[in-house]
């Protein structure tokens, strides 16, 4: 027979209410960063209840993969995305924002009064009797030896998310990396020279040494070839005109 | 191997056969389809002459099991009823073939196609008169929409598609309600003695049934079959297929095809549930009447001749739902043999129709005119046919009309009443196209038809020969009918009235 | 505390245990074999797998037992022809999957990019698909034999999470097909969500993970039929989402639409089967006794999901759109096997859907075969005329389009009526007539295309039908031969399902 | 009852004529109407023969059956295909083969320049065929089919030059009236099996002892619906005046000899019905009576000659309706007068048309005059019909008209005197417009333009005239002597006993009767032979003239009353057809579609939308369980 | 206390998860409050096994976060090759199929 003890009435009332407000924190913050930080924060918390409940296995697991792994994960992946990203909470399909409310009550309220009109026939019987040899070994044998098919069809599951990630992520070389020798013979078999000692940095001889502004040629043109593909890529290369020198000052002073 | 089921292979074989002349000898692919047709000709009317009248039970009949998990068997048998439906379509099927002998050309498809077809569904036709499984019947009933589905709307003209879809999907749904109620059969057949859809076994599950069961089964039964044959008002794709299609697919489609539906009348609704029958027979003869003096205003004021006859049919079936559902020898033997006789004045009506049609590149019935002087024979042929249509007596529908009609009255005076009145009306409808087609003086664009050719004359002088025949003797096919038909009038419990002064009382 | 080692029994999970060994087979091969000889190895490795786990399952047929994984997975005569049926179907789709035409060329390539041009002109493959397909078809196998809910819950996932992967791998109009697969995955994993919430509660109900579990309680009503009925609808939110049920249907439309038509007609077919096996077992097993509470509300979603796929069905311009709405439709008369809750119910349930999945897989078989330039053509106003184009194709698929719509002499029909008289057969009149009803509505579309096919002059826009693969050829040579023949000699097919077919608990 | 086998042939011979004629095409022309005429004259001959063979057996054997074949034979409905040949139909035989073959060999000449003349002939063959089995059936059903045919062959020969518009609507108007009338047939046929159960004359007879008088009532007025359709009587009287555009000699065999005369067979052969059923002989004479003085009136008015002999028609049929309704008394009379009348009144019409052979077919009599002196044989043929027509002793229908009258009279209390006075009234009229027809066509001025030739008709043409002539002159007398057809009919409609107190004796009739048709025959050639008489007919006439030109408004009443409300039916049964009962449905195909779109609009596209709608159907769900397991 | 308030709980957070789902318009927050969802019929689980003295919920609940991880790679995978597509992370943006 089962019977809670004060201190985890006392940890649950404390983290119950702190949960679902961090939940409903997390459907509300702009940021899906600090949604995500929200989420973990519900993930502790009820790992804490897994260990309140008999269940410190599972605890354990929902620190250390969910929180630690999964939402690592997510956080990676928020970062890849762009980590200032943030939603506007306004909605835009019209329509929905109600339908979204009466949806949450409807079934917030269906289910809680549901579970309130519950009652199994029998008090609650707790785990001290399952887990007399302890928690891991009492799931471990389960694990074995009931669940053991699907224990095994698990480890498809993970080979087919594997495979998934890998068949989205992956790019295929479409080429062979060229070897040193290849480069080279490329360098100096090209129509010109002019690369074969390698690109211009950018902003030399220029006015500014910036990278995003390209260099200047010894006649005062721009060198397109010395900014980074990748910034021309994202168009932030800044126009080299605007830096030219009008007129190339052609007097030498004798340095001082 | 039975009768029936050779010749529902003949017309398969046929078509296999036409299916690998190679497409570009049309010739060949008519003759070995008019050749098909004529061999299954003789052999229904070998079976005819096999079949003996005096015996009411089931001939020609085969069981196999097809399905046997749900009860269903492949089973095949006629009796009177069947047998005459069956002859009809089997006679009429050549005489399309040649009558239609160009109608294959400038379709959709090539002319191999329009033969398959033809071919394919001549089985169907034998089949669901023959099937006395409901199932297989149902398999035959829906079936056949198919190959009349792309032979109206492969090889018709005007507004083929959208007649052809609506063809389609009236049948299709009424086929559907009447699944239902198989499926509501089956299922009431499975509580009480097993599954099964022998027609004979069913017939006895009606005890079984809450009346709201059998009205609803019955109504399942009999949308379906008003729809095809076609009862107001359920009637409205029928002038629409009848002028999409060919003349010859028209011949097929309300000369066979459509008696299905008081075929089905006859064999289903009333075997299967008497006593929902009974429930609904003022309500049927209502909707009979009325087809038949709607029909045959709408014939009056149709202004395309292939709508006219299609109009007219849908008169002619209210007389034969009528017959059927007065529940009198009389009626009853009258409305099958009208099925029959429809069967070839319709024919006879629309294959004049069509030449004359082909000939002037119209259906408007005003293009025509006059034709009396420059088409001599074909102007003859659509007036006899017209006059079989109207039932001039000495025509065989004459025959067929005026049983109904006698039939209906000693039971339902105040129907035939009415109904009488569309004889009037069938003059009119009748004699203003002959009027305006046939007589006055030759219209601009008429005076260089041609008159009928050999092949025409011998299509068309069958249909005729059979016209006039049955008009003065009827009792051949009379003779077949009548078992059937008393049979059906004394297994529903219904006995003709007595003449209330006659002389014996 | 004792640590009984676990008594696999390998023949019985040998059909799974191929499949999943082809498919790491196939991951190795991705690993290490070079790229040229990828394609051909995977797909051998495919087809071998999947018709050595056929044979491997042919040979424990006749085999029935509850232990076969520790009382994970039921092995059972149901289970058998639902594991057959998914290899079939498998098969078959895996020779559309294997014309590469259909994926990209490299699926970590942003769309418009020179990576993806040059990956094209390179002509990448992914090969990948082939092992994600065994997986998925792993997962499909056990989804069905799962007798506790882990086992469902990690099946459901296994056949979801490569489908997922599948339908964003499309080579034409990848924004689409990516979309489809983030829809397809994220209201996945909401409806899963669902599942394992039902999961939690159906545990909290009888304190037992297995169906026999879950039954004993129900039997036994000791527990609270709150946890009961939280547990049903929960996990039912998750089952009837897989099986495209209204109001769980809204992504297949989409997802349909937007992954490779190969992929769709996998999913489409296999996951129905799949589903649909789950959802009887759990149903006839763990809930059977519940009936009372969730019988009600499956009627309820049963009619509107046939009625809802019907009429939106009507309205689609796109084919693949429409063919989903089909197959909601279809779902809809899906369920009406499992409302049906018996023997015959499930026997037509197992009927229909190889009949289905067969027709289906057929059915995108041929919608592969109409591209233009950029790929596959599915607007419907694009397919006008195709009849013309290409005659034969373009009957196949009316052909497939008729047997969906349930006319006789195709499985659909033998598979509808079986269906419905089971329905009704165990008291659900109104499946019956509002499955007629839809029936009826659902056969206006599928005329809609025939027509467009076959009455509609072609348009000129560089829509062909390209000559299909020898292995795609074989699809549709079998699926259409197959829909034929269970349509005209079921028989033993549903013999051998009446014989073989129940659950074991 | 005697049986023979030879009845067949008086219809087989015509029929066969027909048919060969029919079939045999253009190939026939040159011998077609030779064959069709010697086929009518040896179906007259059969028929004399059998006069012959009738004659030779005792008075209650003459009767002779002939069945062929059983007909129709479904339940108690047996109709065997049978003839009957008694007393009655002996009359009618010899008329038709006798006149027809007359007509027949007229036609010969009268048709000999239209190239159709063949079809004309088969279709004269045809006629002679349908009427001989008119008479000669044995049941009502076999009557029926006569009847109809008769109806066909009378619709054929209407149309035959059906190249004008008017013929061939005039053509229609009749075959559509004459339907009308079957469909009482019909009624009749229909009645007399479901409440006698039988249709043939003996078995109707028969129980007609025992049957109600409502049942016979019915039966009776049905019967007198048919017979006014047939006859040409009010109400169904209409068609007969535009009838006149067949062909001459077919408005002689069947619009004035034959067939209209077939209601008057019909109601004396259904002699055991009307006699059992007092209110349809009312009836019966009621609508003889007016048509009688109807169709005289109209006679006043035509000017165009054959409208004219139409309109007398009409009026005369009128008598024998009359006579025929007046019961057992006045059956005799009624068949001798349609037999007098087939002969006067077909010579007349011949004599019409020999007249318009001569006048290049020219019809209006305001354009003849004097044309004595021209066609003298057939002003000899043409007045002698007159003569008799309008009753003058000793001509025939002296005989049979003022025996009408004097039955009328003699009907008893106020009927016998209305009915009398109006017979009586009629003959006036009769010989009014006669005479008017008389003088205004032979004996008055000649109102013709001089490029007509009017000439003699050739002997073909006359010598039937002749014929028919003759036998308007002696028929009358012949039938009369010793009461030899009231005699010779009686074992077919009854014995009258004649009656003890007479309103009028015979003679005070004839008197009377003479003295009216003096009057009329004065106002006539007052007002037409001793007045100038205008070519074109003058507009500025009363309004009787008026009325009774446009055939005192009958068509005008059927297209006011039926054609155009038929009209309009039709037109809004076609609108509602297309519009109603078709849009109903195309209107559920687009409530179909329409759901189909708007619902498609769920689908937004959307994945949250989607996933709200699953959450719904999660909540639906478990409510919809929640509240079915409460 | 009653072990069923972590019901409650449960149930709340599973509400609040769903109804994220609807309302997040970000694919990566949209996924986690799918996995909000899973968490909570975990703890639901978890619950269960304490109130029937029995492992199989805790067993169950293993399972669900092994499946949890495999959707997370999955679903990763393709929001990131969606958003590589698009530029963008918004589900409403991917709405090109409909009706």
């Amino acid at each position: 027979m089962l019977t809670i003890q004060t201190p985890e009435a006392v940890m649950f009332w404390f983290l119950a209410p702190l949960s679902v407000v961090a939940a409903l924190g997390m459907l509300l913050v702009k940021k899906a960063v600090h949604s995500a930080l929200l989420l973990a924060w519900v993930m502790i918390t009820l790992a804490i209840f897994y260990i309140a409940q008999d269940a410190l296995f599972l605890g354990i697991v929902q620190i250390v993969v969910y929180t630690g792994a999964v939402m690592m994960l997510f956080l990676f992946i928020l970062m890849l995305v762009g980590v200032d990203a943030s939603d506007s909470l306004t909605e835009t399909i019209p329509g929905l924002r109600p339908i979204a409310i009466t949806a949450a009550l409807g079934f917030g309220g269906l289910l809680v009064s549901l579970i309130g009109r519950a009652t199994l026939g029998h008090s609650a019987y707790g785990l001290t009797a399952a887990n007399t040899d302890g928690n891991v070994q009492a799931l471990a044998k389960l694990l074995f030896s009931t669940y053991v098919w699907p224990f095994e069809v698990v480890s498809a599951l993970l080979i087919t998310a594997a495979l998934g990630a890998m068949v989205l992520a992956h790019h295929q070389r479409t080429t062979e990396r060229p070897t040193q020798r290849e480069q080279a013979i490329a360098r100096f078999r090209g129509a010109s020279l002019g690369s074969a000692a390698g690109l211009p940095n950018p902003g030399v001889f220029a006015r500014h040494n910036a990278v995003d502004v390209p260099a200047l040629l010894p006649d005062g043109s721009a060198a397109p070839n010395s900014i980074s593909a990748t910034l021309k890529a994202r168009g932030d290369m800044l126009d080299s005109a605007q830096f030219e020198l009008g007129e190339v000052d052609n007097t030498v002073t004798e340095e001082k | 191997m039975n009768a029936l089921t050779s010749m529902m292979l003949l017309p398969l074989l046929g078509s296999l056969l036409i299916a690998v002349i190679p497409n570009d000898q049309v010739l060949r692919i008519k003759q070995a389809a008019l050749g098909t047709t004529l061999l299954i000709a003789i052999s229904g009317v070998m079976a005819w002459f096999k079949f003996d009248a005096g015996n009411t039970s089931l001939q020609f009949v085969q069981i196999s099991q097809w399905i046997p998990s749900f009860g269903i068997n492949y089973a095949v048998g006629v009796d009177g009823l069947a047998l005459v439906l069956i002859l009809m379509s089997v006679l009429l099927a050549p005489i399309v073939v040649l009558a239609g002998w160009n109608e294959s050309e400038g379709g959709r498809w090539s002319v191999k196609v329009f033969y398959i077809l033809i071919l394919v569904l001549e089985t169907m036709m034998i089949g669901v008169f023959a099937a006395t499984d409901i199932f297989l019947f149902y398999v035959f009933f829906e079936a056949m929409l198919i190959p009349v589905y792309f032979l109206i709307g492969g090889f018709g003209s005007g507004e083929r598609a959208a007649a052809a879809v609506k063809f389609l999907l009236y049948s299709l749904f009424g086929g559907l309600l009447m699944l239902a109620s198989i499926i509501g059969l089956y299922v009431i057949a499975g509580k009480h003695g097993g599954h099964t859809f022998d027609v004979g076994q069913l017939s006895e599950l009606h005890k079984f049934m809450s009346p709201t069961t059998q009205n609803l089964l019955f109504l399942g039964f009999f949308i379906a079959f008003a729809i095809k044959a076609p009862v107001w008002p359920l009637h409205t794709w029928l002038p629409d297929a009848a002028a999409a299609a060919t003349p010859g697919t028209s011949v097929l489609l309300l000369g066979v095809l459509d008696k299905v539906g008081t075929f089905g009348m006859i064999r289903f609704c009333l075997a299967l549930f008497p006593d929902a029958s009974k429930t609904f027979t003022p309500i049927i003869l209502v909707l009979a009447v009325i087809s038949i003096v709607y029909g045959a205003f709408l014939a009056i004021g149709a202004r395309d001749i292939k709508r006219l006859i299609a109009y007219t049919s849908i008169s002619h079936f209210g007389f034969i739902t009528m017959g059927i559902f007065a529940m009198t020898s009389q009626g009853h033997s009258g409305a099958t043999l009208y099925m029959f006789n429809h069967g070839f004045s319709t024919a006879a009506l629309f294959l004049v129709a069509g030449w004359m049609i082909s000939r002037r590149g119209s259906s408007t019935i005003s293009d025509f005119g006059g034709l009396q002087r420059v088409t001599p024979v074909m102007a003859w042929s659509f007036f006899i046919a017209g006059m079989s249509s109207l039932a001039l007596p000495g025509l065989s529908s004459f025959v067929s009309e005026f049983l109904v009609l006698v039939g209906t009255y000693t039971r339902y005076p105040v129907a035939a009443v009415i109904a009488t009145f569309g004889i009037v009306l069938a003059a009119l409808y009748i004699l203003i196209p002959v009027q305006k087609a046939l007589h006055g003086p030759t219209t601009p664009g008429n005076e260089n038809l041609t008159d009928l050719n050999l092949r025409e004359k011998i299509a068309i002088a069958p249909v005729i020969a059979v016209i006039v025949a049955l008009g003065f003797y009827p009792a051949p096919l009379l003779n077949v009918i009548n078992p059937a038909s008393a049979h059906v009038i004394a297994s529903q419990g219904f006995t003709d009235p007595v003449p209330s002064e006659s002389a014996g009382k | 505390m004792e640590f009984t080692a676990p008594v696999l029994n390998y023949a019985q999970l040998a059909p799974i245990l191929i499949v999943l060994g082809g498919a790491l087979i196939g991951v190795l091969i991705e690993a290490f074999a070079p790229r040229a000889s990828r394609h051909s190895s995977q797909l051998f490795i495919t087809i071998a797998s999947l018709v050595a786990a056929f044979a491997a399952l042919v040979r424990v047929r006749n085999q029935a037992s509850v232990d076969a994984a520790m009382g994970s997975v039921a092995f059972d005569g149901a289970g058998v022809l639902l594991q057959g049926s998914i290899l079939i179907i498998a098969l078959l789709s895996v020779f559309l999957i294997a014309d590469q035409e259909n994926f990209t060329a490299l699926a970590a390539a942003v769309p418009g990019s020179s990576e993806e041009r040059e990956s094209l002109q390179r002509d990448l493959r992914v090969t990948e698909v082939y092992p994600l397909t065994l997986f998925a078809v792993a997962g499909m196998l056990l989804f069905p034999l799962s007798s506790d809910l882990i086992t469902l819950f990690v099946a459901l996932e296994m056949l979801s999470l490569p489908l997922y992967l599948m339908a964003g791998l499309s080579r034409r109009r990848r924004l689409m097909s990516q979309e489809s697969a983030l829809k397809y995955f994220l209201l996945g994993a909401f409806s899963s969500a669902f599942f394992l919430f039902g999961v939690a509660y159906l545990y909290g109900y009888s304190a037992s993970i297995t169906f026999a579990g879950i039954q004993s309680s129900v039997i036994g009503g000791s527990g609270n039929d709150v946890f009961l009925l939280l547990g049903i609808a929960f996990i039912s939110v998750g089952l009837l989402f897989k099986v495209g049920a209204v109001p769980f249907h809204a992504w297949s439309p989409d997802v349909y639409q937007g992954a490779p038509t190969a992929v769709t007609g996998f999913m489409a077919a296999a996951t129905k089967v799949a589903a649909f096996g789950a959802i009887l077992r759990i149903y006839y097993v763990a809930f059977a006794n519940a009936q009372w509470q969730w019988r009600p509300a499956l009627i309820l979603i049963a009619i509107v999901t046939m009625v809802f796929g019907s009429v939106v069905a009507i309205a689609q311009r796109d084919v693949k759109r429409m063919l989903a709405y089909s197959s909601i439709a279809h779902a809809g008369f899906l369920l009406a096997g499992v409302i049906a809750l018996s023997k015959s119910g499930l026997d037509a349930s197992l009927f229909y859907l190889f009949a289905y999945g067969i027709a289906t897989v057929g059915a995108f078989g041929v919608v592969t075969l109409v591209r233009d330039s950029a790929g596959e053509v599915t607007d419907l106003n694009r397919w006008s005329g195709l009849g013309k184009r290409s005659p034969l194709v373009a009957s196949v698929f009316a052909f497939f389009l008729l047997a969906f719509a349930g006319i006789p002499l195709t499985s659909g029909f033998i598979g509808k009526f079986s269906i419905f008289s089971a329905a009704y057969e165990s008291g659900s009149t109104w499946i019956l007539i509002s499955g007629v009803l839809s029936s009826a509505i659902a056969a206006f579309f599928y005329i809609r295309v025939i027509v467009l096919m076959f009455f509609k002059d072609p348009v000129e826009d560089g829509t062909s039908v390209v000559i299909p693969s020898a292995l795609t050829l074989t699809t549709i040579v079998v699926t259409s031969a197959i829909t034929l023949l269970l349509g005209v000699f079921p028989a033993p097919l549903i013999t051998f399902i009446e014989s073989s077919a129940f659950f074991i608990r | 009852m005697t049986t023979s086998t030879s009845l067949v042939y008086l219809i087989a011979l015509p029929l066969l004529g027909a048919t060969v004629l029919l079939l045999a095409g253009r190939r026939s022309d040159k011998w077609g109407h030779l064959l069709a005429t010697a086929l009518s004259a040896s179906s007259f001959g059969v028929g004399l023969y059998q006069l012959s063979q009738m004659l030779a057996r005792p008075t209650e054997e003459r009767a002779v059956t002939q069945k062929l074949f059983s007909w129709i034979n479904v339940g108690t409905f047996n109709v065997d295909a049978g003839l009957l040949l008694d007393q009655l139909s002996i009359c009618f035989v010899l008329l038709i083969t006798g006149v027809g073959t007359l007509i027949h060999i007229y036609s010969i000449s009268y048709m000999s320049h239209d190239e159709n003349r063949r079809r004309f002939f088969a279709y004269l063959n045809l006629f002679i065929a349908a009427m001989l089995l008119l008479v000669l059936g044995d049941s009502y059903l076999n009557l029926y089919v006569g009847w109809e045919g008769v109806g066909l062959a009378s619709y054929l020969l209407i149309g035959f030059w059906n190249q004008k518009p008017a013929y061939a609507t005039a053509s229609k108007k009749a075959f559509v009236m004459n339907r009308v009338g079957d469909m009482g047939l019909s009624f009749a046929i229909m009645i007399a099996f479901a409440t006698l159960g039988t249709v043939s004359f003996s078995g109707v007879e028969e129980a007609s002892h025992t049957a109600s008088k409502a049942a016979l009532t019915a039966i009776g007025i049905m019967l007198l619906v048919a017979a006014t359709g047939k006859s040409a009587q009010f109400p169904l009287q209409a068609w007969l005046g535009d009838a006149m555009a067949g062909p001459t000699p077919v408005s002689a065999l069947i619009h004035a000899a034959t067939m209209v005369t077939a209601g008057v067979y019909l109601i004396v052969r259904s002699n055991f019905i009307f006699d059992a059923a007092p209110t349809a002989q009312l009836l019966v004479v009621i609508v003889g009576a007016i048509t009688l003085t109807f169709g005289a009136l109209v006679g006043t008015a035509k000017d165009d000659i054959k409208k004219a002999l139409a309109a007398s028609t009409m009026s005369q049929i009128g008598y024998m309706i009359l006579g025929a309704g007046l019961g057992p008394a006045g059956y005799a009379f009624a068949i001798m007068h349609l037999l007098t009348h087939g002969f006067f009144k077909a010579g007349m019409f011949l004599g019409a048309g020999s007249v318009m052979h001569g006048m290049n077919d020219q019809v209006d009599m305001r354009r003849y005059g004097a044309l004595r002196k021209f066609m003298p044989i057939t002003f000899a043929t043409f007045g002698l019909g007159y003569l008799a027509i309008i009753g003058v002793p000793p001509f025939a229908g002296f005989y049979s008209k003022d025996a009408i009258i004097e039955t009328a009279f003699n009907a008893g209390g106020v009927k016998g005197i209305l009915l009398g006075s109006t017979a009586l009234l009629g003959a006036a009229i009769t010989a009014f417009y006669m005479t008017r027809v008389m003088v205004l066509t032979f004996t008055s001025k000649q109102r013709w333009e001089d490029n007509q030739h009017p000439h003699e008709s050739p002997l073909l043409m006359w010598a039937p005239m002749a014929i028919l002539a003759v036998g308007s002159v002696t028929t009358g007398f012949l039938f009369t002597r010793g009461d030899a057809l009231v005699h010779w009919l009686s074992p077919v409609v009854g014995e009258h006993a004649e009656g003890e107190n007479l309103l009028l004796q015979p003679i005070v009739v004839s008197g009377l009767a003479l003295l009216a048709v003096a009057i009329g025959v004065a106002i006539a050639i007052m007002k037409y032979q001793l007045s100038e008489v205008d070519a074109i007919a003058p507009h500025d006439v009363s309004v009787f003239t008026r009325i009774a030109r446009k055939d005192l408004l009958q068509d005008s009443f059927n297209e006011a009353v039926f054609m155009r409300p038929g009209q309009a039916l039709t037109s809004l049964l076609v609108k509602g057809d297309q519009n109603v009962v078709d849009g109903a449905v195309r209107g559920i195909g687009r409530t179909a579609l329409g759901a189909g779109s708007v619902l498609r609009k769920t689908q937004t596209g959307f994945a949250r939308s989607y996933a709200a709608l699953i959450l719904i159907g999660a909540i639906v769900l478990i409510a919809g369980i929640w509240v079915v397991t409460q | 206390m009653n072990p069923y308030n972590y019901l409650y709980v449960s149930g709340l957070l599973f509400t609040i998860g769903a109804v994220g789902v609807v309302v997040r318009r970000n694919a990566i927050v949209v996924f986690m409050c799918v996995e909000l969802m899973l968490n909570a019929a975990n703890l639901t689980l978890v619950t269960f096994s304490r109130i029937n003295g029995t492992l199989d919920g805790q067993v169950v609940a293993f399972f669900t976060m092994v499946v949890a991880a495999c959707e997370v790679v999955v679903g990763l995978a393709i929001i990131v090759t969606i958003y590589r597509s698009r530029r963008s992370a918004s589900i409403d943006d991917a709405s090109l199929l409909k009706r």
